[in-house]
């Protein structure tokens, strides 16, 4: 069951980070923790053997995301987060590791108690096609949807990202 | 009932439960989307949970991996939607967003 | 000769005939309308062409048998079919109507030579005789009931022609004429429901108990209502002020009369069983007095001779409601006849004021006196007339009275004394009419030229000639219309002879004492005040009768008054309570609805926590709503 | 069917991806003229495949067309397929209206930025095809997510500090849906190891003896939370005023006319109507969601100062109406919301092509600066009228039949209080109505509005369409109403 701790110090990573990340006052240290968050269920991803999931979190959460937080925030850093703004924050959230703890404590003890399980519906007997084959054979449809995604997020940088005055 | 179900079962629930408590009390909107990827990232946590719950370990990678992008492209938006408002309004602050009502 | 033209028209159309009469008057009222102004004599011809052939298929009528005619209308279970039928009930009163309209629409034309509204008027005047012929032939009560109402909306057409600012009259009309057909609505739907059939001529009388009474009674009053009796009365002296005289000869004075009597007789003797001396009966016979004396006494004191006219058609009236309360034989005859003397004499007698009217330009008896000089026709006329209304032998007005004094006698002697005070009055009044009007000094209306007044042109003369002639006719050779009369009672009055000289010599003593007191309290009178227009003065000024009088003069005991006090309270309490629901909705409901919205604009006043709060308790909600309903 | 007919729902997706890589092929120099019309004709064509295939559908009498993937025609379990059906067809015929509607109006009301708009715009309706089309709820999921990213996109076209507004209140709200409609879709799958619709069908019916129930519970509750959201059901309601009023003209019309639908009602109503149509505790719940949202949205669209605002909130109000038919489980209710979904559609593109064509003229769309625009607009103040009383639900017109059929199946279903109050509300809808008609339209002429021309000719085109539209559909319905008998489906 060494498997299982690595998964089970994953999870607890990612909680503390993702934690972190919503109490932090610095605009940066936040997007730094929700990056670790992403390192964390990366490497649980990796150890329970979804390979391609685990690169994509990798690369594009972690990697794409905390970019794209890190040069928004450098764009609007000026005024951004005063100090009174900070000790505010601070203040609205100084309470929430408490009630997290609480809580956690309350379903852990729902759940052991309540003897509540999850059941295991695999079906042991069918062994399952490769990634590669369910993703490009059997989401197309995804497939699809990610390239209009993708489609509208040019167009949305296009619009919303391109100087002011200029007109298209 | 192993430990593993229990922690992640759990830990996605925090997560989920500091992320929305993120994006109620914030006053920054680019905490907003960050809370918005805290609750994203409980919801990958279930996926694989769930995943690995049905054995159905192939199919919900084709899922995770369709929902990060859906995910970083949501979050482009928003930031470029932020930073717009920033430019109208000087700062990041929530409580400006006040101006449509009648 | 008439019998030939009426067998040959009978002959020819049948049982067509029926709503024939219906539709013709009402086309060629049509094309009277519409007839360009220019041709004003081509108006008239078509018009007097319209009335003739009215007359003349009325004749024709007349040689039909018992004849029923159905075109299926609104149908339903109840069977609302335009039912008509003829028999010699409505052929009698037809030819009737039919005659006297002819003659009054002659004078009319004459009369309304020179009137803005003349073509309006002939309009209207041929529509009333067609919607009379509908609602004398009509064979269903509901029928009967459209042409009746119909009607009501061409008195208001008329009302309002002389004087379109002045609406006060018309609508005082309409009101109770209204309030009287609506009370007949609710009289024949009591009165189908219990015969189980809307058709006349299937109904059989139904006894007199429990709900049918109720029916009996609104029936009544929507006949009496039509008849302009009491307390319907009060709309015809103020109508008669205004009102171009022809319709005050046509309408009040002889249409409505045969309408309203009709439908009294029917409902008395036909649809319900109202026996002699019961309470029902002494009802009626009450309201029929009441009616007599009070109308008789108010037109004593007139001297306005189309508002002395008009109590005088009130007054008659009490005398047809008195003989058909009765529910005697004798009683039914006698106000039979007395309804067709009335439609001679009392139409003659407006179109002598008309005549008058169209002369002098007025018909106040103050001002105008000594005109037998120079309307020796019109005046023979008139006090012909008046003799025949005064119950004067051997006129018609004298034997029909004789009847209904005879029937009121043998009910209860209140009546018989009621009925005698009603004729002194009557004589009396007719007595200052005809000395202040044609005889004594002449005087003049100012602006009236002694040299050019003349007598009344032929057109105008010879209605009201034929009209008094037939009045002398009926009186002497009074077989030819009570035989008529009698038949249609047929066993009910079997083995008694209602026609020649009355049969009680005291009774007839009696009345004719009654016209000596009258001449001689108008002797009295004219040797008091030298006056003939103040014969009755004496009377007028009576202590205790003059308070009475004033108040009368000032309409405090006019129904129509009080009926109003009462509907403008009621409408006021009404106009609370609107006011009271209107208030809720105007100002509380939109109060309520406008905070509601202002407390829930201020849940939507662009905050993004505000929002998600709203979502999250949506959550809330839904997951506690699971649980709780699992 | 002949197989050549299933080709024919490729050109739902097709034509708009061919579009876009025409329009940005070549350069916009030579495009520009052909941006909207192109658009146009997108629209039409899709609404005449759109009716071809409802004919087809009753002709063959086939629930749906299954069509074969890109690639590869195995179809395994668990695999992400198209397979529309009649209410999928009648959807997209709403889209091809709403979005020719939209096409027409922009034409005159954004003379720049087409290009942008014109693109952004077939995304929408690809993303809206897409909903319509797939048969897989992690697919509706993506398609819903493009659906709404273009959507924000299209409120802050002009970058103005409103649009830019509505559009982050509508992106966080939006975001909370997703992450609710994901959590309940990972809470379903782990028990059902597919998302295709059919299999999960199958699971909730059943799901009390599935495994995991309690799991499920949780997921559905989070699934139905999330579309509530996206459909803009209250109380999860608070983004919808504000994303359509501060939408420009023309994509107001597509926001309120079909795209909150699409995204949210269009599930609501596969899942509870077509899949759960005899679960207690779900129609219970919806009942009272819809309920509260005929109340609020009509109480709060009186209190309203402005056009576009009062719309919004009447389209919460009308929501609620076809929540409410659901909710009552049966298959009248289902017919009746589903053609209330189709005549919202028809009369709110109405309202909002008449609130572009006053905002285009007068540049306001605050109520009480307007008055007396009747004489100067004719066409748009009659056309307005119509789509007042078809959404009050005044007969003939198309909004009282289904409005009609909804109230009948709520009485059968939940009793005659619900009844009174969904038809209580409907004369607030005419409260509301008759005040913005009267101040906007009727009364006397302002007089800084005297010089106000009539819409341009495709504006009032598109509403003059629409009203025949609502008043043609009004007249045959009973004629409707007797096919479906006929076929069984009520």
């Amino acid at each position: 069951m060494n498997n299982e701790l690595i998964l089970i110090v994953c999870m607890l990573v990612m909680l503390v980070c993702g934690v972190t990340a919503a109490m932090s006052r610095s605009m940066i240290k936040s997007a730094i923790n929700l990056a670790a968050v992403s390192v964390a269920l990366s490497v649980l991803m990796f150890v329970i053997g979804a390979t391609w999931s685990a690169v994509f979190e990798l690369s594009v959460c972690s990697g794409l995301v905390t970019v794209i937080f890190i040069s928004a925030v450098s764009l609007t850093e000026s005024k951004l987060d005063s100090t009174t703004q900070r000790a505010l924050h601070h203040s609205r959230f100084a309470m929430l590791p408490l009630i997290l703890i609480l809580a956690g404590v309350g379903i852990i003890a729902a759940i052991v108690l309540n003897g509540f399980d999850v059941v295991s519906t695999a079906d042991i007997t069918q062994t399952e096609k490769p990634f590669r084959e369910v993703f490009w054979n059997l989401r197309q449809a995804d497939i699809l949807g990610q390239i209009i995604v993708i489609l509208v997020g040019t167009f949305a940088v296009v619009i919303l990202f391109k100087e002011r005055g200029k007109k298209i | 009932m192993s430990p593993f179900t229990i922690v992640a079962l759990t830990a996605a629930l925090l997560l989920i439960f500091s992320g929305l408590y993120l994006l109620l009390k914030t006053h920054n909107m680019l905490r907003i989307i960050i809370a918005i990827e805290i609750v994203m990232k409980a919801i990958t946590l279930l996926l694989v949970f769930a995943g690995l719950m049905n054995g159905k370990m192939a199919l919900t990678q084709a899922f995770i991996i369709t929902v990060i992008l859906v995910e970083v492209v949501v979050a482009v938006v928003a930031a470029g939607v932020a930073i717009n408002l920033y430019r109208h309004n000087g700062d990041m602050e929530i409580s400006r967003l006040n101006k449509l009502n009648g | 000769m008439l019998d030939l033209i009426a067998s040959f028209i009978s002959s020819g159309l049948g049982v067509n005939l029926l709503y024939t009469m219906i539709v013709i008057p009402s086309v060629l009222a049509l094309l009277v309308l519409l007839m360009p102004k220019a041709k004003v004599s081509f108006r008239n011809l078509l018009f007097l062409l319209a009335l003739l052939l009215n007359a003349a298929l009325s004749l024709g009528l007349l040689k039909l048998d018992d004849m029923k005619l159905y075109l299926p209308w609104a149908g339903g279970e109840m069977g609302i079919n335009f039912a008509l039928r003829v028999y010699n009930f409505s052929q009698q009163i037809i030819v009737i109507a039919a005659f006297v309209a002819l003659l009054v629409g002659l004078f009319a034309l004459s009369y309304l030579r020179k009137k803005s509204y003349s073509s309006a008027f002939l309009f209207y005047y041929l529509i009333t005789v067609a919607l009379v012929n509908g609602s004398l032939l009509a064979n269903n009560l509901v029928v009967m009931l459209f042409f009746w109402e119909a009607l009501l909306a061409v008195l208001f057409g008329m009302l309002i022609l002389e004087n379109r600012n002045d609406t006060r009259a018309a609508v005082k009309a309409l009101v109770l004429n209204g309030i009287a057909d609506l009370l007949l609505m609710l009289g024949i739907i009591i009165t189908c429901s219990l015969a189980g059939t809307p058709l006349m001529s299937e109904m059989r009388p139904i006894p007199l108990e429990g709900v049918a009474v109720l029916g009996f009674i609104c029936m009544m009053l929507g006949a009496l209502g039509k008849a302009g009796a009491m307390p319907f009365h009060s709309w015809i002296p103020d109508a008669a002020k205004d009102a171009p005289l022809p319709f005050m000869a046509i309408m009040p004075g002889a249409l409505e009369k045969l309408l309203g009597t009709y439908l009294m007789v029917r409902t008395c003797f036909d649809f319900y069983q109202l026996a002699p001396g019961s309470s029902m009966s002494t009802l009626i016979m009450v309201i029929g007095a009441v009616t007599l004396v009070l109308g008789g006494a108010m037109a004593l004191i007139q001297k306005e001779m189309k508002k002395l006219l008009s109590f005088h058609a009130i007054s008659q009236v009490g005398y047809i409601v008195l003989a058909v309360g009765t529910a005697l034989p004798v009683g039914y005859v006698g106000a039979l006849f007395h309804m067709v003397n009335n439609a001679l004499f009392k139409s003659s007698l407006f179109l002598s004021a008309g005549a008058i009217e169209s002369r002098t330009g007025t018909t106040d008896l103050r001002e105008i006196s000594g005109l037998g000089r120079f309307m020796p026709l019109t005046a023979i006329s008139t006090i012909l007339c008046a003799l025949s209304i005064a119950g004067m032998p051997p006129f018609n007005g004298f034997f029909s009275k004789e009847l209904i004094f005879d029937a009121a006698l043998e009910t209860g002697m209140v009546f018989y004394i009621a009925a005698l005070v009603g004729a002194f009055m009557t004589a009396a009044s007719f007595l200052k009419l005809c000395h202040a009007a044609f005889f004594g000094p002449v005087k003049l209306p100012e602006g009236i030229n002694r040299e050019e007044l003349k007598d009344a042109p032929g057109a105008m003369l010879l209605p009201m000639l034929a009209l008094a002639g037939t009045c002398l006719l009926f009186g002497v050779y009074n077989k030819l219309p009570l035989s008529y009369i009698q038949a249609l009672f047929g066993s009910f009055t079997a083995g008694s002879d209602f026609s020649g000289w009355p049969h009680s010599m005291t009774l007839v003593l009696i009345s004719l004492a009654v016209l000596l007191v009258a001449v001689l309290n108008h002797l009295i009178g004219y040797h008091v005040t030298g006056q003939g227009v103040k014969a009755v003065d004496h009377i007028h000024y009576a202590p205790g009768l003059r308070t009475l009088y004033d108040a009368a003069e000032k309409h405090y005991f006019d129904p129509y008054r009080i009926f109003m006090a009462v509907v403008r309270l009621y409408s006021w309490i009404c106009l609370a309570i609107d006011r009271g629901i209107s208030w809720i909705y105007d100002v509380l409901f939109v109060n309520i609805v406008g905070f509601v919205s202002s407390v829930l604009h201020v849940f939507n006043n662009g905050s993004t926590r505000l929002y998600m709060a709203w979502a999250f308790s949506g959550v809330i909600f839904l997951i506690l709503l699971s649980m709780l309903l699992r | 069917m002949p197989d050549q007919f299933s080709m024919l729902v490729y050109s739902f997706l097709g034509l708009p991806l061919a579009a876009l890589v025409l329009f940005n092929l070549f350069g916009k120099r030579v495009m520009t003229k052909f941006y909207m019309p192109v658009g146009m004709g997108i629209c039409l064509v899709q609404m005449l495949s759109a009716i071809v295939s409802l004919v087809l559908l009753s002709q063959y009498n086939k629930d749906a067309i299954t069509f074969s993937q890109f690639w590869n025609y195995q179809l395994y379990e668990g695999a992400s397929y198209f397979s529309p059906d009649t209410f999928s067809f009648l959807s997209l015929l709403c889209i091809g209206l709403v979005g020719l509607v939209t096409f027409l109006v922009a034409y005159p009301v954004l003379p720049d930025r087409r290009f942008q708009f014109c693109n952004v715009t077939l995304v929408l309706l690809l993303g809206m095809n897409g909903i319509a089309l797939v048969y897989d709820l992690f697919s509706l999921y993506v398609f819903m997510e493009v659906t709404a990213l273009s959507a924000f996109v299209l409120i802050a076209l002009y970058r103005d500090a409103k649009g830019l507004e509505g559009s982050f209140k509508y992106l966080m709200m939006s975001a909370i849906a997703s992450a609710f409609i994901l959590t309940g879709l990972a809470l379903i799958f782990l028990n059902t190891g597919s998302l295709q619709y059919d299999v999960v069908q199958a699971y909730l019916a059943n799901w009390q003896n599935g495994p995991n129930p309690v799991l499920t519970q949780i997921g559905f509750i989070m699934l139905m939370s999330g579309f509530s959201i996206k459909a803009g059901v209250a109380p999860f309601h608070g983004w919808l005023p504000d994303a359509y009023q501060s939408a420009p003209a023309p994509v107001s019309i597509i926001l309120g006319g079909i795209v909150t639908k699409m995204a949210g009602v269009y599930a609501i109503i596969r899942l509870v109507g077509e899949w759960l149509p005899g679960s207690s505790v779900v129609n219970v719940a919806f009942m009272f969601l819809g309920l509260l949202s005929i109340v609020l949205g009509a109480m709060s669209a009186i209190g309203s100062t402005d056009f576009k605002r009062v719309l919004a909130f009447s389209s919460i109000s009308q929501i609620g109406y076809i929540v409410l038919g659901i909710s009552s489980g049966s298959p009248l209710g289902f017919v009746g919301a589903v053609f209330h979904f189709f005549n919202h559609s028809v009369f709110k593109s109405t309202l909002f092509v008449n609130s572009a064509a006053v905002e285009m003229q007068t540049k306001t769309t605050l109520i009480d600066k307007l008055g007396g625009l009747h004489k100067q607009m004719p066409v748009t103040g009659t056309s307005n009228i119509l789509a007042f009383l078809s959404t009050a639900g005044i007969p003939p017109l198309a909004g009282f039949w289904s409005k009609l059929l909804i109230i009948i199946a709520v009485w059968q279903a939940h009793g005659g209080v619900v009844a009174g109050v969904a038809l209580f509300a409907s004369i607030f809808t005419a409260v509301y109505f008759l005040m913005v008609q009267r101040k906007v339209f009727f009364g006397p002429c302002r007089e800084e509005w005297k010089d106000v021309q009539e819409a341009k000719f495709s504006i009032r085109l598109a509403s003059v369409l629409l009203s025949c539209i609502t008043v043609g559909v009004g007249c045959v319905f009973p004629w409707i109403l007797r096919f479906l008998g006929a076929q069984g489906w009520i």
